[in-house]
């Protein structure tokens, strides 16, 4: 190898250096004085908001390179990402220090050697801290949920949904980082996370419209195993796997707009009465549909739903409204209008817990929309904001 | 009696995956499948007639006036298309039951029954990835008649079929003719 | 881990095996009979054609998914695709039977380990051949064009460039699968090959106008060099490094719209008059601009320039319109419009060189569009092929 | 005067990277370059002010009635802009001047001339690139006055400036004001 020759291009400058000196001798006017020279350096996070998003961007025509934007509601604006691999599946720390994205790798690109790792990204520097290589099993969905990947409400565990078809959870210890064990979940999916006591669980929804429970020591290990009576109606009216999480499990919505609840909060699973939210002459006219459809405010008691006006077969449809009923009285507070036209059908939501909380809304062009989740007022509007917002968390 | 060979089936097969690898699993089950085992496990949708905007002539159960793209494989609303969610692979190089070159066809998969407007007959259709490259990206297509939530996994749209295949990559789908619906 | 459960779904179904007995005894109606069973196969690919097309694009917003189309000019289809990586170099072999792609991948999607590798590609199958795994110093640039990665004439060798930011190539040994070696270009870019008798060489472009030639040995060593005296002003009048291959060498346009050959076809470079595409009246007013802004089919002489109305810092600009210049004439024969409204301006061009040729125009919005390239009717649109065209190449 | 000067420094510049390795010689040169020797390496982009639809007003050289986009930072049209290829990190989580948190900012760079209508001044600005995360893709600005192809490495927007950074990844663009232009 000959390398001899002058090798290097002469005109290559550092640019750290700023000169404010060499501005000063040279301006060529008196008044005002010149724009004083800038350091490049790399933008600090600003302390965390509870008006913070975490929105997973599938990239769809570029599924490879998925990404989570991290954005400030308050100031309309992108704090930055985190790079998220293929099908990730995201979920943020319970002290939202942390984000987790278990997802796949290949060596090149999209092929050579599988590699599914979780990945452990640091919130406040949006930097990646470390991870953890996974059995090449990671459920790859196009149906992102809060329930894909998940923290046990005190943040010690972290499900990870697999899918091979087998379905299983592989358990992984936070602190440790380390993957404790897997465990067979008898064809039932997602990771629904409860501590009853100081039992850690985790809920699944199964083929024929039961929860599957299990309860599993600190090692990972499976202590018992229960079956709920049948919940729902899988052939006449099944429910959406994306639903959104409570403070004492989860409201699933139905492709007809009723809404079940899971209640976690005692030592067995309850079911609390069904209840709709459209009226009986709405029924099968207007239903939920899009991709991330619920979104929950508890201290308010609200839900709120994308609703569209279609038929069977349109439950992916986005939202032309969002209808917001209150889960105590069961009564519709509002219907918000979505302009289609321009953003696309409401895709994706999530509410803030603040008290003064916040309605983000994704749509079917990928815009973001920032609502005042007590009026319905838009706020601000993203145009777009990556390729295929799929799902948005607030944790 | 329909119902009582899906268990008969789904225990036998059941019990083959408590044997064997995963891998070693799927082969197993595919040939047990293969041949006069499959009907009785088809599911049938009932959302092919129910789409809007394609009304029923009065008394025949057929659509009036079928759309001229329901009978192009390169438009979303080809017949074949009633519960594809992605990208069509017959804009990717395949047809509409062909992988494009270069791409492995996902050996697991769901099935639907769709409505073909020409002939009046509904068809059992599979629904498979082809795998191996990134996304296809062109012809994106959603259309869910019949699909379910991924606890119903045979008939559910949402799920990489390419999930169990050496690369699980999703490149795009095909809708494949498996024969016509029984009454 | 305990996996004892039933675990697999019970009604996953293996689709390969249509079965038409199936379909005979169940068709509800006595005529037509009903549709076959369909049996899911892959695609082969079909013969080769002139009129094939392989597009690179870049997706540049999510660069790390970059892949080149081949698409068939004369049915308007998509045949397939390769994946390119992320800055992807793409040269087709002078067979026509390999496309090479010069690309950087890392092992976790766009982080951890950074690997660059030459890849082969079988056109025949669209399947990947084989890799070398090159040292991480590949070129990374925006301005695609045919000599980042070029064949030698023969097939012989594969030309690298690399770009650290000191440049030089690295010559590949296409039947041995192995790199030679790396030879200095003293800041010199590109790879245009050719063969004087039975010497290789490559030459490239310095910034100071001069074209550096370098001789190599059938070991990859270099044996000579040569620098010309500069051919073209790098200030007044620089010319793109975007250019077309000729048989004996290539053309460049300016920015101002002269068009500079260079002619390789002795044992000295050889650099014939300049020669403007503009009148003295429209010099400046109109101006070349895109991505891969010329384009020249040989047996017709006719060059191909994607032109706009613009000033200065416009040569990015996608043409309005293809202006026709005969190369021996000079005169210009045509100036075709670019429907800009519905595509953009012409950004990328390519004639197939045989006798009934096509123009391929990539244009701003990622449109495709098929010519003729004799009467520069629009034959076909295909209104959006992948992210961002930003290469075609037909070798 | 300045020629020779540059001349010099070339040369000087050359000799170490004839010395040291590619990364050995970054720092180095980073060191040569940075205070006083900075001026005369840089080269003057004439293209500010003969930019279409901004005409000077006469006899001043500047122009009349600067577009009030040329004063938004989130903007394309934002003065300091003015021979940007790529994502605006401003977009991105960072400012016009500052990389996204997590990303990395490039060492190498080229440099331009950009001319700020509010104060009818040029200045010298620095066009770094941030790096180590994928395309951030949002605000594409491709502005390119006194932009030059690739052989004139310094003055390219084409190349991907994180070329010699750890990680390579292209992520967004920034533009530091370094100073106020010589005449």
């Amino acid at each position: 190898m000959r390398l001899s020759g002058p090798s290097l291009l002469g005109v290559l400058l550092i640019a750290f250096a700023g000169n404010s000196a060499l501005a000063a001798t040279t301006a060529p006017e008196p008044a005002p004085p010149p724009l004083a020279a800038e350091h490049l350096k790399v933008e600090a996070m600003p302390a965390w908001s509870p008006h913070w998003l975490y929105a997973f961007d599938d990239s769809f025509n570029n599924e490879t390179d998925a990404r989570v934007w991290v954005y400030d509601g308050d100031h309309g604006r992108a704090l930055g990402q985190f790079e998220a691999g293929y099908y990730g599946n995201v979920a943020v720390s319970p002290d939202h220090k942390t984000t987790a994205i278990a997802t796949t790798y290949w060596s090149r690109g999209g092929h050579g050697t599988r590699t599914d790792v979780l990945e452990f990204e640091d919130n406040t520097k949006l930097s990646l801290q470390g991870e953890i290589v996974l059995t090449s099993k990671k459920a790859q969905s196009g149906a992102m949920g809060p329930f894909n990947l998940s923290y046990s409400p005190d943040g010690r565990f972290l499900y990870v949904t697999n899918l091979t078809p087998a379905a299983s959870i592989s358990i992984v210890d936070v602190a440790a980082r380390k993957i404790l064990g897997e465990i067979d979940t008898d064809a039932c999916v997602l990771a629904i996370p409860s501590i009853d006591g100081t039992r850690h669980r985790v809920s699944m929804l199964c083929e024929n419209g039961r929860l599957l429970t299990i309860v599993h020591d600190d090692a990972g290990k499976e202590t018992s195993r229960s079956v709920s009576k049948p919940f729902f109606d899988v052939d006449k009216d099944p429910i959406f796997v994306q639903s959104v999480a409570t403070p004492t499990g989860a409201y699933h919505v139905s492709f007809m707009g009723d809404v079940y609840e899971i209640d976690l909060s005692a030592a067995d699973p309850r079911f609390p009465a069904v209840w709709p939210t459209v009226s009986a002459k709405e029924r099968g006219h207007w239903r939920p549909g899009g991709q991330q459809m619920v979104a929950y405010h508890p201290s308010s008691h609200r839900l709120y739903v994308a609703m569209h006006a279609g038929g069977e077969g349109t439950h992916k449809l986005g939202g032309s409204q969002v209808w917001v009923t209150d889960t105590i009285t069961h009564k519709r507070l509002a219907r918000w209008s979505i302009d289609e036209k321009k953003y696309g059908g409401a895709f994706c939501m999530i509410a803030t817990q603040d008290e003064h909380p916040l309605l983000f809304v994704a749509t079917e062009k990928s815009s973001l929309l920032v609502l005042d989740a007590t009026t319905g007022k838009l706020l601000h509007a993203e145009d777009k904001l990556g390729q295929t917002l799929w799902q948005l968390l607030n944790p | 009696m329909q119902q009582r060979f899906d268990r008969l089936v789904e225990r036998a097969s059941r019990g083959l995956a408590r044997r064997t690898s995963r891998r070693g699993f799927l082969g197993a089950f595919g040939m047990v499948l293969t041949g006069s085992a499959l009907m009785p496990l088809l599911p049938i949708s009932r959302g092919s007639r129910a789409e809007a905007g394609e009304p029923a002539a009065p008394g025949t159960g057929k659509p009036m006036s079928p759309k001229a793209s329901a009978s192009d494989p390169n438009s979303c609303d080809y017949w074949k298309y009633c519960a594809i969610d992605g990208f069509l692979c017959s804009c990717c190089g395949g047809t509409s039951s062909t992988c494009p070159p270069g791409t492995t066809p996902s050996p697991i998969t769901w099935i639907g029954t769709c409505h073909n407007p020409v002939d009046g007959r509904d068809y059992i259709v599979s629904y498979n990835d082809c795998c191996g490259k990134t996304s296809c990206g062109q012809c994106t297509c959603v259309r869910n008649e019949g699909e379910k939530p991924m606890y119903r996994l045979s008939l559910n749209n949402d799920v990489n079929w390419c999930m169990a295949n050496d690369n699980p990559n999703y490149h795009c789908s095909v809708s494949v003719i498996m024969g016509v619906a029984g009454k």
